[in-house]
């Protein structure tokens, strides 16, 4: 028997393998028994009513996608009341993704969310920040830090950061989630990318622009969780383009405590439920008794490091 | 009584029941059914198949064939469901790279499916005389009704729209279900609205119509709302977009409805694909 | 006959086609006539000998692939006596792509490199400016004005500047890249990106990270080349991840003037060849008598202006 | 006289030649030769059959077949070439990604290959008595060699080494041509380094040996410099590095050589992937 739990800041769970944020709900219970899952982690949600973006609002790239969904959201009430006592029929942590355009309506939120059965809470600061320029809270380190204070002291439940793969100081913006107060990382959320239908003339998206998720988002999300798990001495959690145990093998040996499945379960609605197979059955094979011997193991004392905090084209 | 899939309400942990599968099927046959559309005949445990509504759908997992890599899974309408004979059909048209990819699927391959999703049509037990109103590959997403309809003993009437007769699918298909038949065709002239107008307020001073079924189309939308609101009559609409998940996970798929004074955005694959006619929205 | 040619900054290119430096050499002229390019484009050159990075310097993942090639350099001299004199032969306009880990140095070698023969300069300003904390020159606005400023002053040539996807600021960084003198953008370099070998736990590549090249790279590149069409007045090169003349027309629509193909000469290297004939004969099919009437054609009237700027999750 | 692919001079307008192809060929057969390996015949052209050079190699892009999606072209030696036959052969062993989908190829299948690329073995006018020695699937780079000592009239002694003696490729082949084979296998505690050292001293005390080829092992090359330095013999050693582009323009598959007392970074693509024994630098 291999022991396939982990530790996210004081948190158990049964194993490292839960979904993103946006790529879950209660109705993927329809397909099979979601106790199986180390966390629950429903779609971002905002204090008040949205509509989200206009349609279409996916699209195919090769072999990922664009997402422009935005946040729709029914509300902190309406999520209170009926998606938080679902997942009470489960002994699956529940963690809560939330997110607010100033800091203080997000720390609001945050409070607000600090309920009976809420586990954790991811806090999507890859969201915009308008009261500034539009720009992610995350592409910067200082807005990262000040965010992540207000939202530190609006609850006591471990806060986990979820950053985005659009800056070019991933090291950086690592470090200020950490001082800021930030419990975990989440590395990372989708990078904003564009397809063009060459025979309408028009954006593939109705938003013009999305993020991109799924297999071509790994070598990056890979790169990120590394130079976080690098930077900073909270867990990371990795995600981006993750399908097969493999994949999750290759951020545990990056250094990731556990990670998070997102585009893959749209391809295959069981990707949890065989990756979680797989990962017990690599174990075992492998002669390992624990999947927290594989995390951090990557190989690389010959490497410099400046390498892994310098963001050039190499 | 309706038809409507009722998912099993939660079970007495409180939690809620596997109903969707996802299957590796064998493909039993695949032909062209006329210059545009293909069927595809895939071999389904019964399970699967005691849980098909007319009106729903499955997301299908195209393969990787003949240089196509279509990477999202590809929403398909059940065209027919055979419990008994275990089979479950979909008619497609070959557009872009995924259905490109079915197409090449051979009797003997497996194809990986999802479903069944959404919510099929109701057929309420006053609804006697029913007629559906559709053209192209939309009589894919109707014909199931048909069957069911048969199975119910009402009467269905097919209004089949098409370019050309030679185009008219179907037709063989509902008339065995001892379904009436109205082709009308650009070709010769009888598919303007205009002339679809006519054809329905007839029926409704003659026999009568208790409720419409349609799908896809703006102009026949606007038509039966029309109709529908001056008589009185009830109706729903298959409706179709961009999806991703399928199950009503990610909230690509929404669409804008009226609902009384306001206008709600539902998702096509989970508070759809069929929606009260009324309430759709033209676009 | 369908008008290819363009004009990037008063060069006249016969048609919009040119190699990505780094993927084209003297080399590629022994499997086809390389005069049929637009331009032809040299791997970067610093001014002093370099081994460039240790090996694996290459691996694929997905259908894309990671490089650290490093820059390995022969130095100045050897470029200016062997690989300037190879392209007179040509009458293809030779574009030269220069390199520098300090502003001075960056510039002395530019002066150096404007030489008879030499069109246009391409500065890779996605290479890490060590006089501070390694970043790429062109992650930020504020070392992408001031290394164009040096750059600009040190030549008459035309500049093109080659921006680095690894930023969230790229409206702002093109605005200053043309601010500090870029007759031109290039759009762009390549995502910093990791891939681990799990049998081995080491990385894919000899020096850790990675720049993602290929397909993957297509949807963000393009967004890119949009962003940086509607916030500059310049002519915007578009490149990354095009193989097809499908993928040409979708960065001449969001507003490339021209494009550059790299990885896809790898796996096809007459890939430039063929996207001349079929982008030729698309003009020919849409009726379109000059590939000029496709730049910057997408309708995104309905688009929010915020939306281009705003670099955050969608 | 040298079998060196000399490149065509510039032409008279000082341009570049093309000379490296890049085309789809037919494939004529694709068998196992033994558990581990396979030999991939195809259908070539004559002009570039006539390029060709032992210890060339070809950059194949595998297709994407049975789940397999090799992105990047993948380098293969030239097994044999016969101009007269029109055939291109490749050994390949089963790695990865790439040579798995290889695996999949059928008679009748096209497969796109670049080359001839790259410098091969060059065999001095003088040199009468050749020695090669190599293991495992090195030995499809130093094949075609023996083809080409037949064809120039000088005798070669193949050295084959291999875990067991049922793995031994390609011994019957070099027997056809003539060449004297010493076979020396693991199992049978016969390629050690001390014996394949004893083996060559004899031979060099006997008959004599003008120059050696090796391929790939680390220990074959550190033995060969020895014996090489000690009896002043040359030799030669083909190579192999990760390769993107196999032209010579991306610089990713650079090795260190040894050019005097300096360290060179060389292009194993271009300026090899044959290379002077005693500048290769042991890994
Ligand atoms: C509930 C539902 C039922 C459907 N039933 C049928 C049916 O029975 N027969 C049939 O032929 N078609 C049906 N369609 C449309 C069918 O899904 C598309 O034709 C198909 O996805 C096209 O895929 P492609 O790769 O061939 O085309 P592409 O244009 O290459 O597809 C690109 C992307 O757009 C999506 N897309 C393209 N057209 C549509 C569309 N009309 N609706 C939703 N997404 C689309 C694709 O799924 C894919 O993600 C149905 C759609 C929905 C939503
Ligand atoms: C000049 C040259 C000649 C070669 N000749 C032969 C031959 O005749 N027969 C034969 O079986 N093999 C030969 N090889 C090795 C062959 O290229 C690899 O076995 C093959 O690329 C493996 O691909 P894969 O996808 O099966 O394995 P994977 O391990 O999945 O390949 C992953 C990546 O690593 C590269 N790679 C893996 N192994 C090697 C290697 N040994 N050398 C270079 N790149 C590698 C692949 O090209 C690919 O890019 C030669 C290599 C070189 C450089
Ligand atoms: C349709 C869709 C909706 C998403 N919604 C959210 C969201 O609401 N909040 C969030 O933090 N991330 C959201 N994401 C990002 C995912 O959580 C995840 O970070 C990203 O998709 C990368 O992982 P993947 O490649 O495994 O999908 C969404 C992604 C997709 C594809
Ligand atoms: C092997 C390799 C080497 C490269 N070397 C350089 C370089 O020296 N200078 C540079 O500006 N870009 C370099 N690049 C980046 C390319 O020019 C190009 O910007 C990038 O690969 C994206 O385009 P692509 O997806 O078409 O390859 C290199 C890319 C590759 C794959
Ligand atoms: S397709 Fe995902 S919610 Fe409908
Ligand atoms: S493989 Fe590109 S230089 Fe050798």
């Amino acid at each position: 028997m291999v022991d396939l739990s982990v530790d996210i800041a004081g948190l158990t769970l049964k194993n490292p393998i839960m979904p993103a944020s946006g790529t879950f709900s209660e109705e993927l219970a329809e397909v099979f028994d979601i106790e199986c899952l180390g966390a629950h982690v429903t779609k971002t949600i905002t204090r008040g009513l949205r509509d989200g973006n206009p349609t279409p609002r996916v699209c195919e790239v090769g072999s990922s996608m664009l997402n422009s969904i935005g946040i729709p959201s029914k509300g902190v009430g309406a999520f209170l009341d009926k998606v938080v006592p679902f997942y009470q029929a489960y002994e699956t942590p529940l963690v809560v993704s939330i997110s607010g355009n100033t800091a203080d309506e997000f720390a609001r939120l945050c409070s607000e969310v600090t309920v009976e059965g809420v586990a954790a809470i991811e806090v999507n600061i890859s969201c915009p920040n308008i009261e500034e320029d539009g720009k992610a809270f995350a592409i910067r380190p200082s807005s990262t830090y000040d965010v992540m204070q207000k939202l530190r002291a609006a609850t006591h439940l471990p806060l986990w950061a979820k950053l985005t793969p659009n800056t070019g100081e991933t090291p950086e913006v690592a470090r200020a989630a950490q001082e800021g107060g930030a419990d975990a990382l989440v590395v990372a959320n989708t990078l904003l990318a564009m397809a063009i239908d060459i025979r309408t003339r028009r954006p593939k998206l109705g938003n013009l622009m999305g993020g991109l998720s799924g297999p071509s988002l790994k070598p990056i999300a890979l790169r990120m969780a590394y130079q976080c798990a690098k930077s900073t001495t909270i867990p990371v959690i990795g995600c981006g383009g993750i399908s097969t145990a493999e994949d999750v093998i290759e951020f545990l040996i990056a250094g990731a405590t556990a990670v998070q499945v997102g585009t893959a379960t749209f391809i295959n609605p069981t990707a949890m439920v065989t990756v979680i197979a797989e990962l017990e059955r690599y174990l075992e094979r492998e002669k390992l008794s624990s999947v927290r011997d594989l995390i951090g193991t990557l190989i690389d004392e010959e490497q410099k490091e400046g390498v892994v905090f310098m963001e050039a084209a190499p | 009584m309706t038809s409507v899939l009722t998912r099993p309400a939660s079970a007495a942990d409180g939690r809620a029941q596997p109903v969707v599968f996802e299957r590796d099927l064998d493909v039993l046959s695949n032909d062209p059914v006329n210059g545009e559309y293909m069927r595809l005949v895939l071999a389904a445990p019964r399970e699967m198949l005691d849980l098909c509504r007319a009106g729903q759908f499955f997301n299908l997992l195209c393969p990787s064939l003949g240089g196509e890599t279509p990477y999202l899974r590809r929403p398909m309408s059940i065209y027919g469901f055979y419990p008994e004979r275990g089979e479950l059909h979909f008619l497609y048209k070959v557009a872009g790279a995924g259905t490109r990819a079915l197409a090449q699927l051979r009797a003997g391959d497996a194809l990986n499916v999802m479903g069944p999703l959404g919510q099929g049509f109701r057929i309420d037990d006053d609804w006697q005389r029913l007629v559906l109103v559709a053209r192209g590959v939309g009589l894919a997403t109707l014909a199931p009704l048909a069957l069911e309809a048969n199975r119910l003993g009402r009467h269905l009437t097919a209004i089949c729209s098409a370019r050309h007769p030679d185009l008219l699918m179907s037709i063989d298909y509902f008339r065995e279900l001892g379904a009436e038949i109205i082709p009308v065709t650009d070709a010769e002239g009888t598919s303007s609205l205009e002339h679809l107008e006519q054809v329905i307020e007839e029926r409704i001073a003659g026999p009568g119509i208790d409720a419409f079924y349609t799908c896809g189309s703006n102009r026949l939308l606007t038509l039966l709302q029309r109709i529908g609101k001056r008589h009185g009559i009830p109706g729903e609409i298959a409706l179709e977009q961009q999806m991703a998940c399928g199950l009503g996970m990610c909230h690509c798929c929404v669409r804008p409805f009226r609902k009384g004074d306001k206008t709600v955005q539902l998702r096509v694959c989970r508070e759809g694909p069929v929606f009260d006619i009324q309430e759709a929205m033209p676009w």
